[in-house]
C-alpha cells in the first residue's frame, strides 16, 4: 500500500463522486431513480471520443456536458414533468427502458468495437507527487472533480437557487405553493445532473476503455453510492462516492476477488447501521 | 409527499381491502379451473419450440408471482428474486454433480437452500422500504452473483463457464428419464401444477388475516407497533414465502435446462423479471404471470439484428407511459370505470 | 377598491372525486374574510385550488387577471398560503424555511427580525431543522414563512390548530397588525370566536358548496349556524 | 438479421440443401467478432455454392443472433433446428454457450462446429459426439508460446491475467514454462472480468520491479490495461509484453502504436502460402474489403471441416457426417489438418506473432509456428463420447 | 397507589433538553390533562411514556414495576395505549377491517360498543383515506381504545376538529374513561374542553412541571395564565 494506490482510489472516487452527485440531484427533485444515468455517462464518453477526435479533448470537456444538458432538458420535458404524478418505480423503469435504447443507439452509431481516447497532450505521461510518478491525467481528474464538488456544495448551500433546489427536493408541491417555480428548478437540476454524467463520461474516456457496457457496470455502483450517501442527499453521495472509491481500490490491492463484493457489503452494512444512509435523509 | 417516494401508490398496487368470503372462493375456484385447463396445453401446442417458450414462461412466472405479492401486500419492489431462483438452480447442479443426489432429492434440497437464502436476505432487508429495499435486494443478489463467479468456487459453480448438470443416463425426475426431462411437453405438467399451486397459496395468504396484517404494516408500520403487532416477523415471513416460490421455479428450471449460466443471477435477469411484473401489473395475481408471458414471448420474437434491447426498451416505455399500473392495471381501471358508469 | 382574489364557478376534484361544486366569491383588497365549514367541507381544497393542487375547472382570478402557469404564480402575484398541516421542510433550518417566503420575489416590510419578534420561539430555534420544532412552533414557522412573501392576500388554513391560547392571542394580534398594513386575509378557522374577532365577512362551505355568506355578526344567529351545520 | 432463412416454413424445405444455423452474439462487447465469424461462413458458403455446392447439395446459411447468454443461445439453436430445419450450427462464440449447447446437441440431433470457444473443458468433460472443436484450445495456444519464452528479453516476469478459467490455467502453465526457461515470476495478479480500472494492478506490477509482463486480458479489459499501462508509463521499466489472446487485428486501430513490439499468440497466419488460403484471403478481401484475421478464418476452417465431412460421408445426415469426420485428415487454409476422433479436436498449428508497423498499418509478424504434434495435449480422459 | 406513574423523566434531543425531571401519576377512571405552551414537551412526554423515545433518565412504572426499557409492543400488550398528534390510521383499509385487525390482536370483547360510541357505524365500510378528517380522528381514538387498555395517552385528539365535534370527542374520552375505568392522559389545547373534561391537570412549561392540581386552581394560577392561558383564563 503506497501513495500511488491511494491516488488510484481517489481518482476512482472522483469519478464516482461526479456521477453520483448528478444521480442524487435528479432523485431528490423528481424522485426518479434514473437508471439511464449509466447510459448518459456512456454517451458522454462516446461523444468525447468523437469530439476529441474531430476538435480536441478540451473542446469535448466543454461541449459534451452541454450536449448532455440538452438531453437532460428532453428527459425532463418529455418524461419527468408530464409523468411526475406516476409511481416512482414506474418512472424508474421508464428510464431503464431509455438506457436499453441508448445502449443500442450508441452501438449503431459507434459500433461494438472497444474504443479508447488518448489524454490531451498536456496531460500525458506521469508527474511526481508524494514521491511517486503518477499519471498526470488521473491527477487532472482528481483536481477537476474536487473543484466541481466544492462549487456544487457552495451553490446548494449559499445561493437562492440552491435553497430552492433543496426545498423542492424535499416537497415539490409545497415548494410550488411557496412561490418557487418548481418546473424551472427541476429543469435546471435534471439538465445539470445529466451534464454531470456527461462530464464524468468525458473524464472517464481516456481513463477507461469505451464499450457499450461501460454504463451498466458503473450504474449499479453509482446507485449504491447514492443510497449509501442517503438518497437525494448530494453531499452524502459525494462523501460516499469518494469513500467507496478508496475502499474499493484498497481492497483490490489486498484481494481483487474480495473487492468485487465490497460495494454490496458496504451498502448492507451502512443501511443496517443507518437505515437513512450517511446523510440521514429518509431512504424511501 | 407523505407517501414513500418509491412505494408504489394505490393505483399501482394496494388492493382496497374489501374482502368477502364469496370472492375468495370464487378466486380459488378460478385458479383450480385454470389449473385443469392448463394441463391440456401440451396436447394443443405440438411444436416443441413453442412449447419450450411456454414452459419458460411458467418457470419464470414463479419468481414473478413472488415479486408481485411483495409489491401488492408490502409495497416493496424486489430485485432479489432472481437470486433465489438462481441459488436454487445452482443448488440442484451442486447436489447432483458433487453429491450425486437424485434429481428429485436435489430439487427438494434446492428449494430449501433457496428458501434459506431468502430468509437470510430477508433478515437484512425487510426493515428497509422503497428505494432502500430495492437497492438492498439488488446489492445482495449482485453479491451472490459475484460469489458464483469466484474462481475459487469453480469446482462448485463452474464460475464463468456455468454449471453443467450431468445427472447421468439413468437420471429420473417424477418418473421421467433424461430425455423426457428435457422435453418441454412432458415436463410441463409438473411446472404448471407448481405454478398454479403457488398462485393458489399466495392468493389465499393474501386474502387471509395474515394478508390484512401485511396490509396494515404497509400502510402504517408505526401504528401497527403501537397497536401491539410485531412488524418484523410478518414481513420476514411474507418475504421468505415468496422466496420459496421463486426457489421452486429455479429448481425446476435447472432440472429442465441441464445447464446453469451465471447470468441467471445477473443484473439483467433481475431487471427482466421486475420489468415483466410491472408490464403485467403487480396489482393483481395474474398481472405478473401475464407480464412474464409477454416478456418471454417478446424476447423470443424481437430478438433479431441484435436489436432485442432496443425493442424491449421501446416496448417497456410505451407500456409504462400509456398503461400506468401495467396491462392488468389498465384493465382494472376500465372495469372500474364501467362499474361506476353502471352504478350511476 | 379592487379584488385580490376571485373564484368564478370553480369546481375542484381529487382523482375524479368532486370536492368543490361551482364555488364563486370575491375578496376585496384589505378586507378579512372567514371561511367556515365542518371537517371535510372543502375549505382546504378551496385554498389549494388557487395553486392547482386539485384538478380545477372554472376561473380563478388574482388581482383581476386569470391564473396561468404553475403553482408558484399566485404567490408571486401576492396570494400566499399557510397550509393546513404546516408542511415544514425538514431538510432546511428554521431560518431557511422562513427565507423560502422570499421566493415570491416581492418586496415589502417583513424582515427576518420582524418575524422573529413576532414569534420569539423561532428566533431561539433558527439553526435547527424545521421539523424539530414542536407542532405549534411549526405553525408559527409556517405563518412567518408566508409573511416573508409580502402577500396582498394571506390565506391561513386553521392557523391556530394545536396552538396554546397565549400563542393564539399572539397570532390574533399578528393578524390584526397584518390587516392594518392593508393585507387582505382569508381565514379558515374552527374557532368561530376568532373569526368574529378578526374578520368582517364570512363564507360558509357545506359539502363542497357555498351555502352562506355575510357579516360575521350573523354567525351568532342560530339559523345561520343550522344552515352551515356548525 | 435472420433474413437469409428460407420462407418455405419449418418443414426444412428441399432436403438436399445443407442448412447451417449461425448464432453469433449480435449485441454486447463480442458482437464485432460475431459479425466477422458470419463473414467467414458466408465466404465459405459462397465459394462452394459457386462451385455448385457439395456433390449437388447447396449450402444455406440461417443467420440468427444471441446476446451470448447461454440460455438465449440454446433457445435460438432449438428454434433454428426445429423451426428452420438446420442440421448444423456455427459461429457460436463463448465457451459457456458451447458448454450449454454440447449438453443439448444430442437431443437436438444437430452438429456444432466451434471455431471460437477455446476452453479446454469443451474437449474434456463437456465434450459431445455432436460437437467439433475447430479452434485451438487455450493449452494448445500456450504450448505454442512456451517454446519462445526464453528468446524474449526480460527475466523478471509479472503475470496479469483475467480471473477466469483460461486466465488461471494460462498463468499456471506460463509460470511452469517460464521457470523452465530460467526466468523468475515476480508477481501474479488476477483481475475480475470487466475490470475497467487497472491502476492498482499496474502500480503493483511497477512495485514488483518486473521487466516483462505476461498479460491475459480480453476485449475491453485488454484495451483498458494497455492504455492505462501507457499512462502509467510502464514501458519505461518493462522490456517485453507478451499478450495471450489479448491483442488481435480488430483492436489495432484502437490500441495504436502503444502496442508496437507486443508479442501475442496468433491463431491463423494470413500469409500462409497454400493455395486454399490464397483463394480464401482473396475471396474474403474481395467480399469485405479487408484481409481476414483469426475469427473469420477459423470459422471458414469450420466450414471446410463440415464440408469435408459431408463429402466423405456422401450424405448430409448429421450422424453420418459425424461418423465420417472421425480421424478425418484433409487439406485446409491451415495446411493439412486432422480431426482427432477421441475428443473431436482439430489438430492444427499455433503461431507466435509480434506487432510491427505503425499508425494505420499495424500487423502481426509471425515469429514462430508450433506444430499440432508439439502443442496438443493427449485426449482428456474426462471426455466420453 | 397509581397504576401508571413516571418520575424524574428527562428527554434530550442532542443538546436541547425537551423534558427535565417530570413526574406524573395516573389513576384508573381519572382523566389527567396535560397542557402547556407549544414546545413545552407534551408530545415528548407522551413519547417517553409510550416507549417511542427512550428517556435519558427517569423511570416509568406500571403497577409499580419499572417498564422504562420495555418495548412499545410490550406496553400495548400490557394495557398502555396511545394516540398521535398527527392522525395515524390505515389509509387504504376500510374502517371495519382495521378495527377488527387491531381488535384481534388485543382481544377486544365489545368492538361494537366502541364503534357506536364514537359514531363510526355508518362509515364502517368506507376506505379510511376517503372519510372526513374529523371522522379519521375518531378512528384514531378507536384504535387506541381497543382491547380495554388500562392506560391511554392521548395527544391532542381534538386538533383541527370543529367546535362541536371536539366537544363530542372529549365527551367520548370522558365516558369511555369512566365506564371502562381507564387511566387517561390527555394533551389538548382546547382549553375549555380540557378544563371541562379533566379531573387533574398538569401544566408543562419549557420541559418541566409548572403546576399540578384541580382545574379550578390551575386556571387561577397566575404563572399558568402568563405562560399559557393568556386571555383564555
Ligand atoms: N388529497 C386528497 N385526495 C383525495 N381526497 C381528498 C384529498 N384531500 C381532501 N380530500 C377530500 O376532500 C374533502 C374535503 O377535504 P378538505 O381538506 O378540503 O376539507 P376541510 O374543509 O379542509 O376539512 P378540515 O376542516 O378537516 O380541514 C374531504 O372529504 C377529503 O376526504
Ligand atoms: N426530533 C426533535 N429534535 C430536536 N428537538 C425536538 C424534536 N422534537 C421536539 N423537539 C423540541 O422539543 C421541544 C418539545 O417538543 P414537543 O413536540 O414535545 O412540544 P409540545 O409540547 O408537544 O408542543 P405542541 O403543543 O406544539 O405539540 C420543542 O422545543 C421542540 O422543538
Ligand atoms: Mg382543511
Ligand atoms: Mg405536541
Amino acid at each position: 500500500m503506497n501513495a500511488a494506490q491511494l491516488l488510484n482510489g481517489i481518482a476512482l472516487g472522483s469519478l464516482l463522486m461526479v456521477l453520483s452527485s448528478g444521480l442524487a440531484m435528479i432523485y431528490g427533485l423528481r424522485g426518479v431513480t434514473n437508471f439511464a444515468h449509466g447510459a448518459l455517462y456512456m454517451s458522454g464518453a462516446y461523444l468525447a471520443y468523437t469530439l476529441s477526435d474531430r476538435l480536441s479533448f478540451w473542446a469535448a470537456l466543454v461541449l459534451v456536458p452541454v450536449i448532455l444538458a440538452v438531453i437532460g432538458v428532453v428527459l425532463e420535458m418529455v418524461f419527468f414533468r408530464p409523468l411526475q404524478h406516476r409511481s416512482h418505480i414506474e418512472l424508474g423503469l421508464i428510464t431503464f427502458g431509455l438506457a436499453l435504447i441508448a445502449e443500442r443507439l450508441v452501438v449503431l452509431i459507434w459500433g461494438e468495437k472497444t474504443l479508447s481516447v488518448d489524454p490531451p497532450p498536456g496531460l500525458t505521461g506521469t508527474t511526481s507527487v508524494l514521491g511517486v510518478d503518477y499519471p498526470t491525467y488521473r491527477l487532472g481528474i482528481i483536481v477537476v472533480a474536487l473543484a466541481l464538488a466544492a462549487i456544487l456544495v457552495m451553490w446548494l448551500r449559499y445561493t437562492r437557487t440552491g435553497l430552492y433546489v433543496r426545498a423542492a427536493s424535499q416537497d415539490i408541491e409545497t415548494a410550488g405553493i411557496m412561490g418557487i417555480d418548481v418546473n424551472r428548478v427541476s429543469l435546471i437540476v435534471v439538465s445539470f445532473g445529466a451534464a454531470l454524467a456527461g462530464l464524468a463520461g468525458t473524464l472517464a474516456a481516456p481513463y477507461v476503455s469505451l464499450d457499450p457496457n461501460m454504463g451498466n457496470s458503473f450504474l449499479i455502483i453509482v446507485l449504491i453510492v447514492v443510497v449509501i450517501g442517503g438518497i437525494g442527499s448530494i453531499g452524502g453521495a459525494m462523501v460516499a462516492g469518494m469513500g467507496l472509491g478508496i475502499i474499493q481500490t484498497v481492497s483490490t490491492v489486498w484481494s481483487p476477488s474480495v473487492a468485487v463484493v465490497v460495494p454490496y457489503v458496504a451498502l448492507v452494512v451502512v443501511l443496517l447501521w443507518r437505515p437513512q444512509g450517511l446523510a440521514g435523509k429518509r431512504v424511501s | 409527499m407523505t407517501t414513500l417516494p418509491d412505494a408504489p401508490p394505490a393505483d399501482v398496487v394496494a388492493p382496497r381491502s374489501r374482502r368477502r368470503p364469496g370472492r375468495t372462493l370464487l378466486g380459488a375456484g378460478l385458479i383450480v379451473a385454470v389449473l385443469l385447463a392448463g394441463l391440456s396445453v401440451p396436447y394443443i401446442i405440438k411444436d416443441p419450440y413453442t412449447m419450450g417458450l411456454v414452459l419458460e414462461m411458467a418457470l419464470l412466472g414463479l419468481p414473478a408471482l413472488g415479486i408481485g405479492f411483495l409489491a401488492r401486500h408490502l409495497g416493496l419492489i424486489s430485485l432479489g428474486h432472481s437470486a433465489f431462483f438462481g441459488a436454487a438452480a445452482y443448488s440442484v447442479g451442486i447436489a447432483v454433480n458433487r453429491w450425486d443426489l437424485s434429481l428429485t432429492a436435489a430439487v427438494g434440497f434446492a428449494v430449501v437452500v433457496g428458501t434459506l437464502v431468502s430468509l437470510v436476505m430477508g433478515v437484512l432487508v425487510v426493515r428497509a422500504s422503497g428505494m432502500g429495499f430495492l437497492m438492498l435486494t439488488l446489492a445482495l443478489s449482485m453479491a451472490l452473483w459475484q460469489l458464483a463467479l469466484q474462481t475459487s468456487f469453480r469446482p462448485w459453480t463452474g464460475a464463468h463457464d456455468g454449471l453443467l448438470i450431468n445427472a447421468g443416463a439413468d437420471a429420473s425426475f417424477l418418473g421421467m428419464g433424461p430425455r423426457e426431462i428435457q422435453d418441454p411437453g412432458l415436463f410441463w405438467a409438473g411446472v404448471w401444477v407448481s405454478l398454479m399451486g403457488a398462485a393458489l397459496v399466495l392468493w389465499l395468504v393474501g386474502r387471509s388475516r395474515f394478508g390484512v396484517l401485511l396490509e396494515g404494516i404497509r400502510e402504517n408500520e408505526e401504528r401497527m407497533r403501537f397497536s401491539g403487532y410485531g412488524t418484523f416477523l410478518p414481513r420476514l415471513a411474507a418475504f421468505t414465502l415468496t422466496g420459496v416460490v421463486a426457489s421452486l421455479g429455479g429448481a425446476l428450471f435447472a432440472v429442465n435446462a441441464g445447464y446453469i449460466s451465471p447470468d441467471i443471477l445477473g443484473f439483467t435477469r433481475a431487471g427482466d423479471s421486475l420489468i415483466a411484473v410491472l408490464i403485467g401489473g403487480p396489482a393483481s395475481l395474474a398481472g405478473p404471470l401475464i407480464g412474464t408471458g409477454l416478456f418471454v414471448w417478446a424476447q423470443a420474437h424481437l430478438n433479431f439484428g441484435g436489436n432485442l434491447h432496443l425493442f424491449t426498451g421501446i416496448a417497456l416505455i410505451l407500456v409504462l407511459v400509456f398503461l400506468p399500473g401495467g396491462l392488468t392495471g389498465a384493465v382494472q381501471r376500465i372495469a372500474r370505470a364501467l362499474r361506476k358508469g353502471g352504478s350511476r | 377598491m379592487s379584488t385580490v382574489l376571485e373564484f368564478r364557478h370553480v369546481s375542484a376534484s381529487y382523482a375524479g372525486a368532486r370536492i368543490l361544486q361551482d364555488v364563486s366569491f370575491a375578496i376585496e383588497e384589505g378586507e378579512t374574510v372567514g371561511l367556515v365549514g365542518r371537517n371535510g367541507a372543502g375549505k382546504s381544497t378551496t385554498l389549494l385550488s388557487v395553486y392547482g393542487v386539485p384538478q380545477v375547472t372554472g376561473e380563478i382570478l388574482v388581482a383581476g387577471k386569470p391564473l396561468r402557469g404553475g403553482a408558484h404564480v399566485p404567490t408571486s402575484r401576492g396570494v400566499s398560503l399557510v397550509p393546513q398541516g404546516k408542511r415544514i421542510f425538514s431538510n432546511l433550518t428554521v431560518e431557511e424555511n422562513i427565507l423560502l417566503g422570499r421566493a415570491s420575489r416581492r418586496h415589502g416590510s417583513w424582515t427576518l427580525d420582524a418575524v422573529y419578534d413576532l414569534f420569539p420561539n423561532l428566533a431561539r430555534g433558527k439553526g435547527r431543522p424545521g421539523t424539530s420544532l414542536s407542532g405549534g412552533e411549526q405553525q408559527m414557522l409556517a405563518i412567518a414563512r408566508s409573511l416573508m412573501s409580502e402577500p396582498a392576500l394571506l390565506m391561513l388554513d386553521e392557523p391556530t390548530e394545536g396552538l396554546a391560547p397565549v400563542i393564539i392571542d399572539a397570532i390574533v394580534e399578528a393578524l390584526m397588525e397584518i390587516q392594518s398594513r392593508g393585507t387582505a386575509l382569508l381565514l379558515v378557522e374552527q374557532h368561530i370566536g376568532m373569526i368574529q374577532k378578526v374578520a368582517q365577512r364570512y363564507l360558509a362551505l357545506r359539502s363542497g358548496q357555498l351555502v352562506g355568506e355575510g357579516a360575521v355578526s350573523q354567525l351568532e344567529d342560530r339559523a345561520v349556524q343550522e344552515l352551515i351545520a356548525l | 438479421g435472420s433474413a437469409s432463412s428460407n420462407d418455405s416454413g419449418s418443414d426444412g424445405g428441399d432436403d438436399s440443401t445443407i442448412k447451417i444455423a449461425l448464432i453469433p452474439p449480435t449485441s454486447g462487447a463480442l458482437a464485432q467478432f460475431g459479425t466477422d465469424a458470419v463473414k467467414g461462413w458466408q465466404v465459405a458458403a459462397d465459394m462452394v455454392n459457386a462451385k455448385g455446392g457439395i456433390d449437388g447439395h447447396k449450402v444455406e446459411l440461417i443467420t440468427k443472433g444471441t446476446d451470448a447468454d447461454p440460455a438465449t443461445t440454446i433457445r435460438v439453436a432449438k428454434e433454428a433446428v426445429t423451426q428452420d430445419g438446420a442440421q448444423f450450427i456455427g459461429a457460436v462464440m463463448t465457451s459457456p454457450e458451447h458448454a450449454a449447447l454440447n449438453a443439448q446437441l444430442a437431443g437436438m440431433g444437430a452438429l456444432d462446429f466451434n471455431a471460437l470457444g477455446k476452453d479446454d473443458a469443451l474437449v474434456g468433460e463437456q465434450c459431445s459426439p455432436n460437437a467439433f472443436h475447430i479452434v485451438q484450445t487455450s493449452s494448445m495456444d500456450l504450448n505454442g508460446l512456451a517454446s519462445s519464452i526464453d528468446e524474449m528479453p526480460g527475466d523478471k516476469w509479472a503475470i496479469m491475467a483475467v480471473d477466469y478459467a483460461t486466465g488461471h490455467s494460462a498463468a499456471d502453465k506460463f509460470t511452469e514454462e517460464a521457470e523452465k526457461a530460467g526466468k523468475t515470476i515476480v508477481s501474479t495478479q488476477f483481475a475480475p472480468l470487466n475490470t475497467t480500472d487497472f491502476g492498482s494492478y499496474i502500480t503493483k506490477i511497477k512495485d514488483s520491479g518486473a521487466d516483462a509482463v505476461f498479460a491475459v486480458e480480453y476485449g475491453a479489459d485488454g484495451v483498458a490495461f494497455v492504455k492505462q499501462a501507457e499512462q502509467f508509463n510502464l514501458s519505461s521499466q518493462v522490456k517485453t509484453v507478451l499478450g495471450f489472446n489479448m491483442v488481435s487485428e480488430p483492436l489495432f486501430p484502437t490500441l495504436g502504436d502503444s502496442i508496437v513490439g507486443y508479442y501475442n499468440n496468433v491463431g491463423y497466419d494470413v500469409n500462409a502460402d497454400n493455395d486454399l488460403n490464397q483463394e480464401f484471403v482473396d475471396a474474403y478481401t474481395k467480399a469485405n474489403g479487408s484481409a481476414p484475421y483469426y475469427v473469420p478464418a477459423d470459422n471458414f476452417l469450420a466450414a471446410e471441416t463440415l464440408f469435408a465431412g459431408i463429402e466423405k460421408a456422401g450424405s448430409t445426415d448429421p450422424d453420418d457426417v459425424a461418423a465420417a469426420l472421425n480421424d478425418l485428415t484433409f487439406d485446409s487454409i491451415d495446411g493439412s489438418v486432422t480431426l482427432r476422433g477421441a475428443d473431436h479436436q482439430l489438430l492444427r498449428p499455433s503461431y507466435l506473432g509480434q506487432v510491427e508497423g505503425s499508425g494505420k498499418d499495424l500487423s502481426f509478424k509471425i515469429l514462430s509456428s508450433a506444430e499440432a504434434s508439439t502443442t496438443t495435449p493427449e485426449p482428456s480422459a474426462d471426455c466420453k463420447m | 397507589m397509581s397504576i401508571f406513574s413516571a418520575s424524574g423523566l428527562t428527554v434530550r434531543y442532542g443538546a436541547l433538553a425537551a423534558l427535565t425531571d417530570v413526574a406524573i401519576e395516573l389513576e384508573p377512571g381519572v382523566v389527567h390533562g396535560v397542557i402547556g405552551p407549544n414546545g413545552a414537551g407534551k408530545s415528548t412526554f407522551i413519547d417517553a411514556l409510550s416507549g417511542r423515545r427512550r428517556p435519558s433518565s427517569g423511570v416509568v412504572r406500571l403497577d409499580g414495576d419499572d417498564i422504562t426499557r420495555r418495548s412499545v409492543r410490550w406496553r400495548r400488550a400490557h394495557g398502555v395505549s396511545r394516540s398521535f398528534q398527527r392522525t395515524s390510521v390505515f389509509g387504504s383499509m376500510t374502517v371495519r377491517t382495521q378495527l377488527e385487525m387491531i381488535a384481534r390482536r388485543n382481544d377486544e370483547p365489545d368492538l361494537d360498543e366502541i364503534v357506536s360510541t364514537l359514531g363510526l357505524d355508518e362509515v364502517q365500510d368506507q376506505v379510511c383515506s376517503e372519510i372526513a378528517y374529523g371522522t379519521q380522528r375518531s378512528v384514531d381514538l378507536a384504535i387506541a381504545l381497543i382491547g380495554r387498555p388500562r392506560v391511554v395517552l392521548l395527544d391532542e385528539p381534538c386538533a383541527g376538529l370543529v367546535a362541536d365535534e371536539s366537544v363530542r370527542m372529549l365527551e367520548h374520552v370522558r365516558t369511555l374513561c369512566t365506564e371502562r375505568d381507564v387511566a387517561a392522559l390527555l394533551v389538548e389545547h382546547d382549553v375549555e374542553g380540557v378544563f371541562r373534561t379533566c379531573d387533574v391537570i398538569t401544566v408543562l412549561d419549557l420541559g418541566s412541571v409548572l403546576a399540578t392540581g384541580a382545574p379550578a386552581e390551575v386556571r387561577a394560577n397566575p404563572d399558568v395564565v402568563r405562560a399559557y392561558l393568556g386571555s383564555a383564563a
